[in-house]
């Protein structure tokens, strides 16, 4: 993937600035992911990681700079239509829906391209899924809503995955099982941002990391460089 | 015989009186829950687009020979267009605010939309005729049952299960029921959220035309006749449980019943014998008879 | 800190015009007219102590002027109660009733406020137009106004101006007050982050409550005094659109600002008057269009609004 | 004063009023005041202004004070609605002006409240009710059921209508207040179905009277039963057709279409308005001119003056036949028993009624002695 | 009195269906520093809810010195002297510090129904106020309106709030939280310093933070406690290395 030959741009993000009211707190991102690509934001608590993917999807409460998907301009584009272009994003709160039962979680986003997963392959790769179809959402365990927020972005033929911190509160065995996903996806051509706590976990997965301080990129890491860095990673985010 | 020293047919008469207004109360009670539900708007001008649909179907048969069954498709049509206008215009810019502003900036349009009409068509009324096709009484033993009211009751209750069925039951109901939780998320899913608001606004308001439609033959048609309904139906909201579909149909029957009982023992007091309730109601369950938390 | 005491002097000055404006006025504007005004200046002060303040929109205010008013009405025609008792029944009253609708609706909040204060509003509204002594739809009709203490002839109209401008500066200087006092500062913290307020240990429902019946008694008191300058108390007092209207005169004259409420008051009272002349039947329009274009454009009310352009024009 | 008379008309000009009131009768006093020019050349200075009380109470009191105190208004006149009229009436007390009461109907105004600066031209619930159940008692209708709006002016229509209904051999069935304002009055129209009464009398009025009569039909209780409407206008039956009121009786003091003299104003006044008069709108155009053919006559605007001149001096023109102000300022003239026309007898735009019977001066209002005012001597 | 100022027993609570918390039998030593930690959604928020009583509790039962608290109004809570801080900054934004801290300091005042008075009556708490607020390094923040201030310094305004009321035991909601690392360290300092004569139960995220300043802790998983002790016997525990940390040394899970 990381071959100087054949790269395609995918995502490009020139100098974002992103505010919550009045608060200001992106300071002005740039960033670059290729297709097929994964990538991971880093920092600490705070950092201005899930504010990163919103902004992207358009989430935040005002954003400038730029934005490019796949050659379009799509910062002053309502999120809907991002999110036709093809980009899905699981957030970090999960967002299941408690007035819809899991198949009708499943099935509530569009599909905005061929080439997604198919109910039955999603089932598949989710056995619990398919045993709980028809509890309400939020009544399964924080494992399976996790794998629920994962699976319903699937669907959608989504080339462009915003996963924030997924493996978060999930018994390691699950998280074994995402990391094991990540992969499969990126098999297939995916082009993935990852935001994570869990260094271990996306440190095998990632071809770049971004490190992220109050709002801006301080650091970016390639996964050659990562030995190296380790110590310098240790000390800024004590991973 | 006798019950609650009140001859049955006499209470049985009242029952069936209270169903059909209460049929009223569902369908405008209904438009506001789910104006509710996903604006977290208290849409004070319900009333107004209540007696703009009896309007628009009055000028119809009037001014353009438009008849009742055209109406009541005709009227919500354009007065749920008429509902989206407002939407987009004016509500959208208040979505970020207290919900108090949306309370008041259709408090203000009822206003406007009730003045404008009192202006042009004075306060009196003027009648609207019993289709040809409904009228005649029905003969039930224990009284005689005007037709058009029977069809009142079919009509309210096939509308109101039907948007029952669309809320639970489709792809659309879905979108609707996840806009209530997170519209945020469910607009980074791919879905047209503000284009929802629109489109859900426009059907509550067109669910009062409707109501308004079928309201004309029965009442006056008044430029106020829906200024102090309103107040009933959202106590019939609040109790109901504000943004619980259910909960406003069922409500809204149950309520026209109540009232109708209440016409029978101590019909002084019909008018706010609903308060009362709401006031029990919320005491007892702060959120409504079905509402959450 | 000094920025504080130049604003301490500013406030000190304009209430000091204002108060010798109110001594002069009457020889200028029509008496009767300003009385009114006063009334529903108070009136609406008192509903912005809750909604500007506290944060509690009440959508039955009404109740608590009309109720007070017919409690005055009644006290002074048919027990023959001298002026002042009538007013102070009124007022106590109102701030009984207050306290009623306050244990009933106070615990909960927004929407679910309004709808329970509009539905016991609504009650009381019942309860005027039947009981036998209210006069039903013809309202309470014929109070004398009697003599202040006794001695004072308030059927002159400059003895009972003065009156009622008396009590309009208590009533106001009372609701300032609970705005400047160690209570305000409560209810101000209660209003900015109240689970942090209850965390503080400071019981957040008896506060609200509080204030619920100081802004009922006030609106009372508003009331009771409105009966006797029009020696009337009439149903649209405790009718829902009046707890639209106290809505809109404080909206329109600038929500949580100290004097927004009274200019509010005195805008909606002269349009009505002089519009009751113009435009017949297109009064209820124009109000209404005034609630949409206070509500769009202009959501700071007119204070609010001169307020924020004193502020711009100083910061330049 | 100064030469100039000054005509206040206070009415409701958008609520519930405005169409038997409102605008018709600005435009009738415009009328009064224009032919009282034309015809009687005076040597004064005629004005006139106009409020909307939005029916409040305050609001008429406050403008009416305005009016006497500021403006120099001499007489405040029209004052529909129970409550502006005994506010006004008060002021007008005080002031020492003149109120001409057209638009109301409570009795109480020259009963218990009434004062000696105040005028009740057009009709009073006395009259009406009287007019009506006497006349349709006498033609055989005995046993009667009411539908009363649950307030004083509903109860007090209802226990004047239940009197006369009794002292003509009748027999009042039962009677149930409804809610004020009501929508939907079905439940209490069954019950006056149930009792089986011949005449079920709507003690209410506006729109609470129109829905009654619409949904009386929609019930099928007419024309099995006869309704009748104890405060009903031209207006009403206007807005709710031919079609469900035929048959109805009514007691009114005006109808355009009663003689040449009332046709001949009342198309003049269509012509304006583009609607036909209400007796309210008639007599506001009547009680004007006659106000001020009396400050001619006495040559002074002053209120005790022009008062005394027009109690002794009778009342004869279109609106008003036999008419004289009595002592307790209630003005007698002969009222009218009407039904209305089934859709199939009117020839042309407003013909709707049939004027049944002359209800004579003196026997359609209150008897002076049986008056509770204090003006009245016994 | 036993030796632990708040017990809790079998505490439960449910969101229709979803149990947040069961079972939780938490003990806090009086005069300790105790930590509650555990993954995201492991219910510590929601534990601290029920024993400030922001939240009824399903069932089980809540002791504070002695006392069952359990169906206390909160208010009424925070005047035995156990006072909450929340996990996002909870300040009064449009007054300033000064005022925020008196907010604090005016209860033992009494004064706080008193609509007659003059707020100027309040100013004999300005120096106290200023005193705290410069035991927090606030000093020069004195007249700032609190929504001007860095996210840092609320919390440590916050703090300042809490002691006002001189509380007998403190609660602190991840009070480092979204803190640059200098700030942390401040707080640290500040929290020391205060839990001299105080008990504080804290949830902490940071675990250096814990294990540099807590003697207790107390792991919670889904709702349930997986392990309590001191920071080295919980570290060493391979129940809580799978569940919190996800590795098998604990240092990982230090920031
Ligand atoms: N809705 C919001 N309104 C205001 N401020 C916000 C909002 N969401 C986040 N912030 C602030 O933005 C900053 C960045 O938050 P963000 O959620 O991007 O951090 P993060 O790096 O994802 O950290 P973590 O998810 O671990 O908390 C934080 O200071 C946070 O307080
Ligand atoms: N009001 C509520 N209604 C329903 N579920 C809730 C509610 N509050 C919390 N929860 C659920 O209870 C669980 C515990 O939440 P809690 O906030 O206590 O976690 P936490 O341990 O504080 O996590 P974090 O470290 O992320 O703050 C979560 O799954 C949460 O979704
Ligand atoms: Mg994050
Ligand atoms: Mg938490």
């Amino acid at each position: 993937m990381n071959s100087a030959t054949g790269k395609t741009e995918y995502l490009r993000i020139t100098d974002l600035h992103s505010y919550y009211g009045e608060s200001h707190i992106l300071h002005g991102i740039d960033m670059k992911v290729d297709k097929g690509e994964c990538v991971t934001l880093l920092g600490r608590n705070g950092s201005g990681r899930s504010t990163t993917l919103k902004s992207i999807m358009g989430l935040v409460g005002r954003r400038s700079g730029s934005i490019m998907l796949n050659g379009t301009e799509i910062i002053n584009v309502p999120t809907h239509k991002i999110a036709r272009h093809g980009v899905g994003f699981c957030p970090e709160e999960r967002a299941i829906f408690s007035s819809l039962s899991t198949e009708e979680n499943l099935t509530l986003a569009p599909i905005v391209a061929s080439g997604g997963m198919t109910d039955d392959e999603i089932y598949e790769m989710f056995p619990n899924l398919k045993e709980r179809r028809n509890s309400p959402g939020t009544k399964l365990s924080g494992g399976e809503q996790q794998m629920l927020a994962m699976a319903r972005i699937l669907r959608t033929g989504a080339r462009l995955l915003l996963l924030d911190e997924i493996t978060e509160g999930l018994a390691p065995v699950i998280v074994k099982k995402l990391g094991e996903i990540i992969t499969e996806l990126k098999k297939r051509g995916y082009t993935i941002v990852l935001v994570e706590q869990n260094f271990r976990f996306a440190a095998p997965l990632a071809d770049r990391h971004y490190v992220l301080e109050h709002g801006e990129i301080i650091e970016t890491i390639s996964q050659d460089d990562l030995p190296t860095k380790m110590e310098w990673l240790q000390q800024t985010l004590g991973v | 015989m006798e019950i609650f020293g009140i001859p049955s047919a006499l209470l049985g008469s009242q029952l069936l009186i209270g169903l059909i207004n209460g049929s009223f109360y569902a369908i405008l009670s209904l438009g506001l829950a789910i104006i509710f539900g996903l604006l977290n708007i208290i849409n004070f001008s319900h009333g107004a687009m209540y007696m703009l649909g009896a309007f628009v179907a009055w000028i119809g048969l009037t001014y353009f020979e438009v008849g009742y069954w055209t109406s009541l498709l005709l009227a919500p049509v354009l007065v749920g267009l008429l509902g989206v206008v407002l939407e987009r215009t004016m509500l959208k810019q208040l979505y970020k605010l207290d919900h108090l502003y949306g309370l008041l900036l259709t408090f203000g349009l009822a206003l406007i939309i009730e003045g404008i009409f009192r202006d042009q068509f004075g306060v009196s009324g003027e009648g609207y005729a019993v289709p040809d096709a409904l009228t005649g009484l029905i003969p039930l033993g224990f009284m005689n049952l005007p037709l058009y009211r029977g069809w009142v009751v079919i009509a309210a209750l096939t509308v109101c299960f039907g948007t029952w069925y669309m809320i639970e039951k489709t792809k659309l109901g879905a979108y609707l029921r996840a806009g209530t939780e997170n519209p945020q998320i469910v607009q980074a899913l791919g879905i047209n959220v503000p284009m929802l608001i629109t489109f859900t606004y426009g059907f509550g308001v067109a669910l009062a035309a409707f109501a308004g439609v079928l309201a004309a033959p029965v009442f006056q048609v008044n430029p106020l006749m829906g200024s102090n309904l309103i107040i009933v139906v959202f106590a019939v909201v609040v109790i109901g449980g504000m943004g619980s579909i259910m909960g406003s149909i069922v409500t809204g029957l149950g309520l026209g019943l109540i009232e109708g009982i209440t016409k029978v023992i101590y019909p002084e007091a019909s008018s706010i014998v609903v308060f009362a309730i709401m006031i029990l109601v919320l005491l007892v369950r702060p959120a409504g008879l079905f509402g959450k938390s | 800190m000094n920025t504080t005491t130049n604003n301490d002097k500013n406030m000190r000055l304009v209430f000091g015009v204002l108060f010798l404006l109110g001594l002069v006025a009457p020889f200028v504007v029509y008496p009767t007219f300003l009385m009114k005004i006063l009334c529903f200046g108070l009136f609406a002060s008192a509903f912005n102590l809750l909604l500007g303040f506290v944060g509690l929109l009440s959508f039955g205010h009404a109740a608590f002027l009309g109720a007070a008013g017919y409690v005055c009405g009644l006290l002074v025609r048919d027990s023959g109660l001298s002026p002042e008792l009538g007013i102070l029944g009124g007022t106590l009253a109102a701030g009984f009733l207050g306290w009623v609708f306050g244990k009933l609706a106070i615990r909960r909040s927004g929407i679910y406020f309004a709808m329970i204060t509009l539905a016991l509003a609504q009650m009381v509204f019942f309860i005027v137009q039947q009981a036998p002594m209210t006069g039903g739809e013809d309202g309470l009709q014929g109070v004398p106004r009697g003599n202040l203490f006794g001695f004072i002839d308030l059927d002159d109209n400059m003895s009972m101006y003065y009156l009622v401008y008396a009590i309009f500066c208590a009533g106001f200087f009372v609701i300032y007050r609970t705005i400047h006092s160690p209570f305000g500062q409560i209810l101000k913290a209660i209003r900015e982050n109240q689970p942090r307020a209850i965390s503080l240990g400071y019981d957040v429902d008896k506060f609200k409550l509080f204030a619920f019946v100081i802004s009922a008694a006030l609106s009372g008191l508003a009331g009771a005094t409105k009966t006797l300058v029009f020696q009337l108390a009439s149903l649209s007092d405790v009718h829902w659109h009046m707890s639209g209207e106290v809505v809109l005169m404080t909206l329109l004259g600038g929500l949580g600002t100290i004097f927004g409420p009274l200019v509010g008051a005195a805008t909606i009272v002269t349009l009505q008057n002089e519009l009751a002349d113009k435009v017949g039947s297109w009064v209820t329009v124009i109000m209404g269009v005034i609630f949409v274009l206070c509500v769009l454009v202009f959501r700071r009310g007119i204070v609010g609004e001169i307020q924020a352009l004193i502020r711009r024009s100083g910061i330049n | 004063s100064n030469n100039v008379v000054k005509v206040g008309v206070l009415t409701d000009m958008s609520g519930t009023y405005s169409d038997l009131s409102g605008q018709g009768a600005v435009v009738a006093t415009k009328m009064a005041i224009d032919d009282f020019i034309a015809n009687e050349k005076p040597n004064f200075k005629i004005e006139m202004v106009q409020a909307d009380h939005q029916n409040k109470a305050d609001i008429a009191s406050n403008k009416a004070r305005e009016w006497f105190e500021r403006d120099g208004v001499d007489v405040a006149t029209e004052l529909v609605t129970t409550s502006v009229a005994l506010a006004v009436m008060k002021v007008a007390k005080e002031k020492d002006r003149i109120a001409l009461v057209n638009g109301t109907a409570s009795a109480t105004i020259t009963n218990k409240e009434c004062n000696d600066v105040t005028i009740h031209y057009t009709y009073d619930t006395y009259a009406l009710a009287n007019g009506t159940a006497s006349a349709l008692t006498k033609q055989g209708g005995k046993t009667w059921f009411f539908l009363t709006a649950d307030y004083a002016f509903g109860k007090s229509l209802e226990s004047e209508a239940a009197k006369v209904v009794t002292a003509n051999g009748g027999k009042v069935l039962g009677s149930v207040n409804h809610p004020f304002p009501g929508t939907d009055f079905s439940s209490f129209l069954l019950k006056a179905q149930q009792s089986g009464a011949q005449v079920v009398g709507l003690a209410n009025a506006g729109s609470d009277t129109t829905n009654a009569i619409k949904q009386a039909a929609e019930f099928g209780i007419t024309p099995k039963q006869t309704l009748a409407g104890l405060l009903m206008f031209i207006t009403d039956v206007h807005s709710l057709g031919l079609k469900a009121t035929q048959g109805m009786y009514l007691t009114t003091g005006f109808y355009w279409d009663r003689n040449d003299d009332t046709r001949a104003w009342s198309r003049r006044f269509f012509e304006k308005q583009r609607k036909m008069p209400t007796m309210v709108q008639a007599g506001q155009y009547s009680s004007v001119y006659n106000y001020l053919k009396a400050v001619k006559a006495v040559n002074s605007d002053d209120t005790k003056k022009v008062m005394d001149y027009m109690k002794k001096t009778p009342i004869n023109d279109f609106f008003a036949k036999n008419g004289r102000i009595q002592a307790n300022g209630r003005m007698i003239h002969d009222m009218y028993l009407a039904q209305v026309k089934k859709p199939e007898e009117a020839k042309y735009p407003w013909d709707y009624y049939t004027i049944k019977a002359t209800i004579p001066a003196d026997q359609a209002f209150t008897p002076l002695k049986e008056s509770t005012c204090a003006l009245v001597k016994k | 009195m036993s030796q632990y100022i708040l017990e809790t027993h079998q505490l439960c609570k449910d969101f229709k269906g979803f149990t947040a918390v069961s079972d939780v039998n938490l003990k806090v030593r009086q005069g300790s520093i105790h930590a509650l930690i555990g993954p995201n959604g492991a219910g510590k928020t929601t534990v601290f809810n029920l024993i400030t009583k922001f939240l009824p509790a399903t069932s089980g039962k809540i002791v504070f010195k002695g006392d069952d608290i359990t169906h206390e109004p909160p208010a009424v809570t925070a005047r035995r002297g156990f006072i909450r801080s929340f996990q996002i900054s909870a300040t009064f934004p449009h007054l300033t510090a000064l005022e925020n801290v008196r907010i604090g300091l005016q209860r033992k005042l009494g004064t706080e129904f008193q609509f007659w008075k003059s707020e100027k009556s309040l100013n004999c708490l300005n120096d106290e106020a200023i005193a705290l607020l410069e035991s927090v390094d606030l000093k020069s923040f004195v007249n700032t309106v609190t929504a001007e201030m860095p996210y840092g310094r609320k919390r440590a305004l916050e703090i300042a709030t809490t002691l006002a009321l001189d509380p007998e035991m403190m609660l602190l909601d991840e009070p480092t939280q979204g803190m640059g690392q200098e700030d942390i360290a401040r707080v640290v300092d500040l929290i020391r310093k205060v839990s001299a004569n105080r008990t504080i139960l804290m949830v902490e995220h940071n675990l250096s933070v814990v294990s540099n300043l807590c003697d207790r802790i107390t792991v919670l998983t889904r709702g349930s406690i997986l392990a309590e002790g001191t920071y080295d016997e919980v570290s060493q525990n391979p129940q809580v290395l799978e569940a919190y940390v996800g590795s098998n040394d604990m240092a990982d899970a230090h920031h």
